[in-house]
């Protein structure tokens, strides 16, 4: 699947976007950002608190306890600042 | 009355508040109350050099129009132009623009604070101050108030 | 803040949105949010040729200046634009102009509601209604709905 | 002392202003309009609701119980229906 970064979690990993395939235990977002975490340093610094990074699966704003599962795009970010 | 012609736009270029203005109650003689806001950047007592709004483009506008289209069901509006740019600001320079029409002014008011408020919290854009002494500043932290203000329109 | 720059006109010619609303921002980068409020004459489902604004000359901008005062003292604000028209206004037409120009966006809409409330309330003018039947109509009512806007800003 | 009416209270009573003294017994503005209504059939009509007609002294908003000792002009009209 595509997982996409804004801001600073994109600043954090250094890539706009990647296609990875997680493993089959990761069903949830929060399951995502936990495996994605894991993945390295970077990965581990834009994930520190991850209560902060925000979610969205295909466009639209999703919950941590929301499935990925048929998600074509992933994106990660911090709480939004426009307006 | 989500029959009213509602204009979202996404854009890196300055927006014409007067046409937009203008535009809305046009032609039309039912339209009584006309709310517009515009949120412009602000130098920050002059450390501020810039913003530069990232936004998620395939996301953004998308947003912009779920946002719309509620203000749309909740109030009786003639109207609705929300239009958010992306890209460098400088200072002075405008950053949003929400305009409404409606028959009476408490449902133009509401829609334009209610629009605001969301666009805030819930529209895909992130801002980036880059400071006047060269260097890159921080991304601008969201607040608390900011999502205080979005929640007195839960139902 | 009571330094902001308060305009108050009354007239009978059409007033310039476009201008009003250029003209509280231009030339400052602390400004971060304006909002605008135009109230226009409806043609009341074409009943209504147009309304017949009376005033009362010597008080009317006094009422108004009092009003525009006291927005100042109560938020923060960097400008303030309050105009209203007299005499006969077709529908379609403006009648009322307020533009509040503020550090946040808060504020800017608060002062710019209790603007309109407290005109709508304080202002001396009067509103009769010229028919397409070429009737003179009524004078327009007072609605409780627009004391009970005011009474919120109580304190 | 001047006495000024605008909107319904100057159409009904025929005209938008006058110069009136009146006597020693009228010390309030709703001594004032209770006044005026007994001038005749025009001005009882502009006053038939007391309560529903408002007044300004020398240009300020005032209440029924107000003295108006001193005013060089006072108003009387409808609730207001600009904006």
């Amino acid at each position: 699947m595509k997982i996409v970064y804004f801001a600073w979690v994109r600043e954090r990993i250094g890539k706009p976007e990647e296609e990875l395939t997680p493993p089959e235990n990761v069903r949830t977002v929060a399951d995502l950002a936990a495996w994605l975490a894991s993945l390295g340093e970077e990965y581990a610094y834009a994930f520190e608190n991850p209560t902060i990074v925000r979610a969205a699966i295909d466009r639209k704003h999703v919950k941590p306890e929301t499935p990925i599962a048929g998600a074509r795009e992933i994106a990660f970010f911090p709480p939004m600042t426009g307006g | 009355m989500a029959q009213a012609p509602l204009t979202v736009r996404i854009q890196a270029e300055p927006f014409d508040v007067a046409a937009e203005l203008a535009g809305i109650a046009a032609g039309r003689t039912d339209v009584g109350a006309v709310v517009s806001f515009t949120g412009l950047c602000r130098a920050e007592g002059g450390a501020l050099a810039a913003l530069e709004l990232e936004h998620y483009p395939g996301m953004a506008e998308e947003e912009m129009r779920r946002v719309a289209a509620e203000a749309a069901e909740r109030w009786p509006l003639q109207g609705l132009v929300a239009i958010h740019r992306h890209g460098k600001i400088a200072p002075g320079e405008p950053i949003v623009l929400v305009v409404t029409a409606s028959a009476h002014r408490a449902a133009a008011f509401e829609a334009a604070e209610f629009l605001m408020d969301y666009l805030k919290t819930r529209a895909p854009f992130w801002k980036k101050e880059h400071r006047v002494d060269g260097s890159q500043g921080d991304w601008v932290e969201a607040k608390d108030v900011d999502d205080k203000a979005a929640e007195r329109w839960a139902r």
